[in-house]
């Protein structure tokens, strides 16, 4: 749990660090931002008393609402401590996709990392807008300025991306945990993934290997929260390289171009 | 004379096949007291555990009470070889006394005022009832002997099997304990373990010898060659050369 | 605290500490008489099978932990009764069994398993009200079996052998023994996790131990103290914002350590001289 | 299999396996017949708290387990010796609080903590190769320590007071093989995890003393058995896609129940008949 | 007449502050064979840890070969009463007799050639040589004692130390040990406790009795009196009227 609410500014706590800058972009100086999943993963459920605090002490909140296993478990119990507060549903509107098929589209779960995807991000920065002017209406003009500013950064980003990719031949890229699938589905990339629900790879990293092979990957990326260890697995059997993307950090448009870059290389 | 009490009839004992009793036969009748002897490892404590239930005989037949043993485990006494517990154990001297009354008391039921009655009498017996506070484990090997005893009588046997009781008592209170030995012997058979041939001549009516096989006396005497073939040895080794006598009795 | 205090699920917290203390007060002690502090352990452990068997199988993983901390608290009472295998390798391979089943089948259930920390560790703040009832029911189960058969637990825990000659079905007892532990694990899988549970079965029946003599006694101090710990314990999780499960551990730890510390120093000053000099391993008297 | 040994990670998991196999293989055996079991669970499970200062201080995790892992190694091997609090009381509590630690300080650290779980299930499939010298290192150290000082770990097995008199520094030596003990700990923490550590130390150990008398072929043995259950459980675990680890240990704990049923059995058709009916607690002649 | 091997000064030893020993004053020349008798619990093994150095008195002097007890363990053989361990233990009889050289192989030493002679030579003594691939778990009591008396006398002793050694040892195998021992005896001093009075009596050349003080009676008789004055009972209890006599060695 980061950050704090001080003095009349709306606290607003968020679920994931991407969230972070979404609504602080938006609500500007008028909002006070949490993160309820600073530390550790998403994906698992650890509720913590600074998160119950935080919740507690919030008068909004901004869910990612595709179905992220943090909130699926905790949030309601988080939310009972505040029964006034305004809960806003990013992925209102988003169009929610199966998790990769090919390893875990039994379970038939959608793939909740959808803030990965630029114009994805633009739907929920105006779900949040929303919910901030449902709760202080008063500042609606600064919120929907502010809204539309940041918006138009993630149009540069989004527009930056196509041209970048657009005279790459190569659409394939590996990923150990499969967090960029909406990414993928936008630009018409595919994704490989190598973690399979969370759990320790087993014996079919051969098969990931083979598999990487004959995409002719050369760069696995994985994410801080990963074990990096099957991730150098695979790089060494190819060798090719590890390289990390963060789909959780804070600072979400240099983040995501920092992405773009390495993306770019490795699919030379 | 008396009414029967125990009756084995060709006991066979084996612990991962090696015999322990053989042919084992006996009877002991209600106002016997019964001394047994017989080298370590002769399975005098496997003999105690064939009459309590403990130990199944591989062959042969045992009646207490003309009842199988578990049936009449709760009219039997029984003060163990060793009594192993962890001397920090919280439990008072009172506790473990009134473990005797477990059988009578039934299961989910507490001890009733009768229990608690035969606890008290039983460690004045025994000459315990200042210390029924006392933690076990604090007390003296001696004085926890004189509990176990008590434990044993509060069950108000008609049959009590004693197992090397004053193995860990100091001789003073060896003599005492013969001494209560001599009151309870009107009012229950008793068949006493022990090494201390002498103690177990001056103070039983019968001698049983014990080294797998049983080599049973009644009141008669033991002559050197009974003992002889029962330790397999010279006698001279276990009781220097003159066997105790009856004799030693009007010491 | 006090201000936390007002949401439902802190008081959920509070109730299941105290309703864990209950349950670890008066099993712990005969734990820590009976000294089948790793029976515990491994009954613990294995039960991590049956969450792993509840993912997989889509039952309630905490139903799944009940039925393989039963079975196991069966299977190590009569291996270690019944066979002549060494207690402590019998325990420890049974205990890594069923924790590598519960691995398997957790790497077999489809998709995320989201909560399985919250398996090993515990998260007391997540005790929903159903766990509650639960608790409750398992509580009482646990109290009205002590209290209708103190008399023959106490005589099982301090002499086996002549439970046996009164006429005590001593091993039914000891087995139903193990498996008022085995419901006491689950009990506390939810406040401390699989892993800790050892801990707050034996702490504070052993600093219990410490302050008094009488089995009764210690059974109550002991409740009291796990629910001392429990309480203080999620306070400082909660003020310094740290795992409630451990901090509750640690503060146990701590008191404990204090009071051996305390009467260790007693004995000390109290023995004069006598060295056991190398070599004197130590010679338990049981 | 075979055609998976061409992947070099694939050949690390057998390397690492075997190296594994011969730190349990010799250690093993001393843990089982000296029954140190649960003081090895202990050091394992403590040692998770210094992962956990690993990664709260920005040190290397296996750094931290291995201090920690010492140091409970030495704690525990004074405390169970040198004070008189009941041993497995004692052991327990101090496994509990080094897991609780290491619990604090993961939740302390500073950003994620990612392979959390590798530490406490390990993972053969991941051993880097640095991690192999590490381990080679390791079994010199415990194969050259027990080559020079077998025969004084084999009194301090059989009767550590004889050892005492003829002038064998006992106290010193059981410092030392717990110490190692811990060290083997740290090299079985990749393969297996901290929670199954204790399986690898006891079964292959357990699992050869069925077959033989003499320490010395125990622990040849023990390493081949340690060896070929790495060697299957990493194929089956290849082939049925499951983790390794775990299978490893259920390879090795299906191996032990059928060793010892089969000595089970003829053990029971030899005896004929005495069923020590109920109430025969087990008596250990130890 | 011989040299001094054991000296003791005002011993005393308490354990939790119970006194266990309380001023024990006692010389052992290295022609003696002395055997210490005294009730359970007296601090009889007590006595033998202090002059093996493994119990530090709180109080007095200890002087072995006229050394600190731990710098002259080497010297010393010692078979204790109870030798606790594993019967599954994986050791052969000759891995056992073998420890005996521990302290003169060395530490990271394997052992010798001349340590494995003694071995054999001592297993040879004690008629325990065919066995020497056994396990040590799989043997009957009385042969595993023969096997640590043999590990004792491997360290070529000039001081034996037997804590009873015959207790756990059937009568038939006693005899032979104690004339064992009457060969032992013209190599090394002997201190032997037992319980066994009329065999002590028989067969050492000096007697002590010990109950917390030690009376020590150099090679005179025992007086009924004195042992009446250790045990605190009527001597009767303990061997029947007729004190063990010197007399009894004509046997
Ligand atoms: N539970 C058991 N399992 C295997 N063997 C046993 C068991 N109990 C006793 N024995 C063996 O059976 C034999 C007889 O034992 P028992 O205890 O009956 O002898 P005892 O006459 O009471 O000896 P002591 O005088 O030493 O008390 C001994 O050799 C003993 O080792
Ligand atoms: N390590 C110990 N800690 C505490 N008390 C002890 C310890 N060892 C012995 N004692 C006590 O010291 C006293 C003397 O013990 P010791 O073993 O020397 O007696 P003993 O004469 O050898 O008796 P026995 O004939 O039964 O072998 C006993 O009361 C015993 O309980
Ligand atoms: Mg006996
Ligand atoms: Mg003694
Ligand atoms: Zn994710």
């Amino acid at each position: 749990v980061t950050g704090t609410s001080v003095g009349d500014r709306i606290g607003v706590a968020v679920t994931i660090p991407p969230l972070q800058e979404f609504v602080q972009r938006v609500g500007g100086d008028l909002v006070d931002v949490t993160v309820i999943v600073s530390q550790g993963d998403p994906h698992e459920s650890r509720l913590t008393s600074g998160q119950v605090k935080a919740v507690a002490e919030a008068e909004m909140y901004a869910k990612v609402g595709s179905g992220i296993e943090f909130e699926l478990l905790q949030l309601d119990d988080l939310l009972e401590t505040n029964k006034d507060i305004v809960l806003v549903d990013c992925s209102e509107g988003v169009e929610l996709i199966p998790m990769d098929g090919e390893h875990n589209g039994e379970s038939g779960s959608p793939d909740p990392h959808i803030w990965m995807s630029p114009p994805n991000a633009a739907i929920m920065v105006r779900n949040i807008c929303d919910g901030l002017v449902r709760l202080d209406p008063e500042n609606r003009d600064y919120y929907l300025a502010n809204r539309d500013t940041y918006i138009q950064e993630l149009e540069d980003l989004d527009g930056r991306i196509r041209q970048s990719l657009a005279g790459v031949s190569k659409r394939t890229f590996m990923v150990y945990h499969p967090s960029l699938g909406y990414f993928a589905a936008e630009y018409g990339l595919t994704m490989l993934s190598v973690e399979e629900g969370g759990k320790e790879p087993t014996g079919d990293l051969t098969r990931t290997i083979e598999q990487a092979k004959e995409n002719d990957i050369t760069v696995v990326f994985t994410s801080p929260l990963s074990d990096p260890r099957p991730a150098e697995v695979i790089a060494s059997a190819i060798r090719g390289e590890v390289r990390y993307i963060d789909p959780l950090a804070a600072d979400y448009i240099s983040n995501m171009r920092a992405f773009l870059d390495t993306l770019l290389e490795a699919l030379e | 004379m008396g009414r029967e009490v125990v009756r084995l009839e060709d006991v066979w004992v084996r612990y991962d096949g090696v015999p322990v009793l053989e042919g084992v036969d006996l009877t002991v009748e209600d106002d016997d007291f019964l001394g047994i002897i017989g080298p370590n490892g002769g399975g005098k404590t496997t003999l105690l555990k064939v009459i309590l239930g403990l130990v199944r005989p591989a062959r042969g037949k045992v009646w207490v009470m003309g009842k199988p043993p578990r049936m009449s485990r709760h009219e039997v006494g029984y003060v163990s070889q060793h009594s192993l517990f962890d001397p920090d154990f919280p439990a008072s001297v009172w506790d473990v006394v009134l473990m005797g009354r477990l059988g009578r008391a039934g299961l989910f039921k507490p001890y009733s005022r009768t229990d608690k009655q035969k606890a008290e009498d039983a460690l004045k017996t025994v000459g315990m009832l200042d210390h029924r506070e006392r933690q076990i484990g604090r007390l003296s090997g001696g004085e926890q002997q004189r509990v176990f005893i008590a434990r044993a009588l509060v069950t108000e046997p008609k049959l009590m099997l004693l197992d090397e009781p004053t193995a860990s008592v100091d001789p003073a209170m060896q003599t005492e304990f013969y001494e209560l030995l001599e009151n309870l012997k009107q009012r229950m058979a008793i068949v006493l373990v022990s090494h201390d041939i002498s103690a177990v001549s001056v103070y039983v009516s019968k001698i049983a010898c014990l080294n797998h096989q049983l080599f049973y006396h009644g009141s008669e005497e033991i002559a050197p060659e009974v003992l002889e073939a029962t330790y397999k040895c010279p006698v001279q080794m276990i009781a220097h050369g003159t066997v105790p006598h009856r004799v030693l009795k009007e010491h | 605290m006090l201000d936390a205090l007002q949401y439902d699920f802190m008081r959920n917290a509070v109730a299941a500490g105290v309703l864990a203390a209950v349950a670890c007060g008066i099993i712990g002690v005969y734990v820590v008489v009976k000294r089948v502090v790793f029976i515990s352990g491994g009954i613990a452990h294995a039960s991590f099978g049956g969450v792993g068997l509840g993912y997989l199988v889509g039952l309630s993983p905490i139903l799944g932990a009940a039925l393989f901390s039963l079975a196991s608290a069966l299977g190590m009472g009569l291996v270690t009764r019944r066979t002549r295998l060494p207690e402590d390798t019998a325990i420890g391979i049974m205990w890594a069994i069923g924790m590598a089943m519960g691995i398997i089948f957790i790497g077999l259930a489809p998709g995320y398993v989201p909560d399985l920390f919250s398996y090993l560790f515990g998260n007391i703040l997540t005790v929903p009200f159903s766990d509650l009832v639960l608790m409750i029911a398992l509580d009482a189960v646990i109290v009205v079996t002590v209290v209708l058969l103190y008399k023959e637990f106490l005589a099982l825990s301090f002499d086996e052998e002549f439970g046996a000659v009164v006429g005590v079905p001593v091993e039914r007892l000891y087995l139903l023994l193990l498996c008022l532990i085995a419901l006491t694990v689950v009990v506390l899988i939810r406040v401390v996790g699989i892993i800790l549970v050892i801990a707050l079965l034996t702490i504070p029946a052993a600093v219990a131990r410490q302050l008094t003599h009488d089995m009764k006694k210690m059974m109550v101090l002991a409740t009291v103290l796990g629910a001392l710990f429990a309480f203080f314990g999620l306070w400082l999780s909660y003020e310094f914002d740290v795992a409630s499960g451990a901090t509750i551990i640690l503060l146990g730890g701590a008191a404990m350590l204090a009071s051996f510390g305390f009467s260790g120093l007693r004995r000390v000053s109290g023995r004069e001289a006598i060295v056991p000099a190398d070599g004197g391993q130590r010679q338990d008297r049981r």
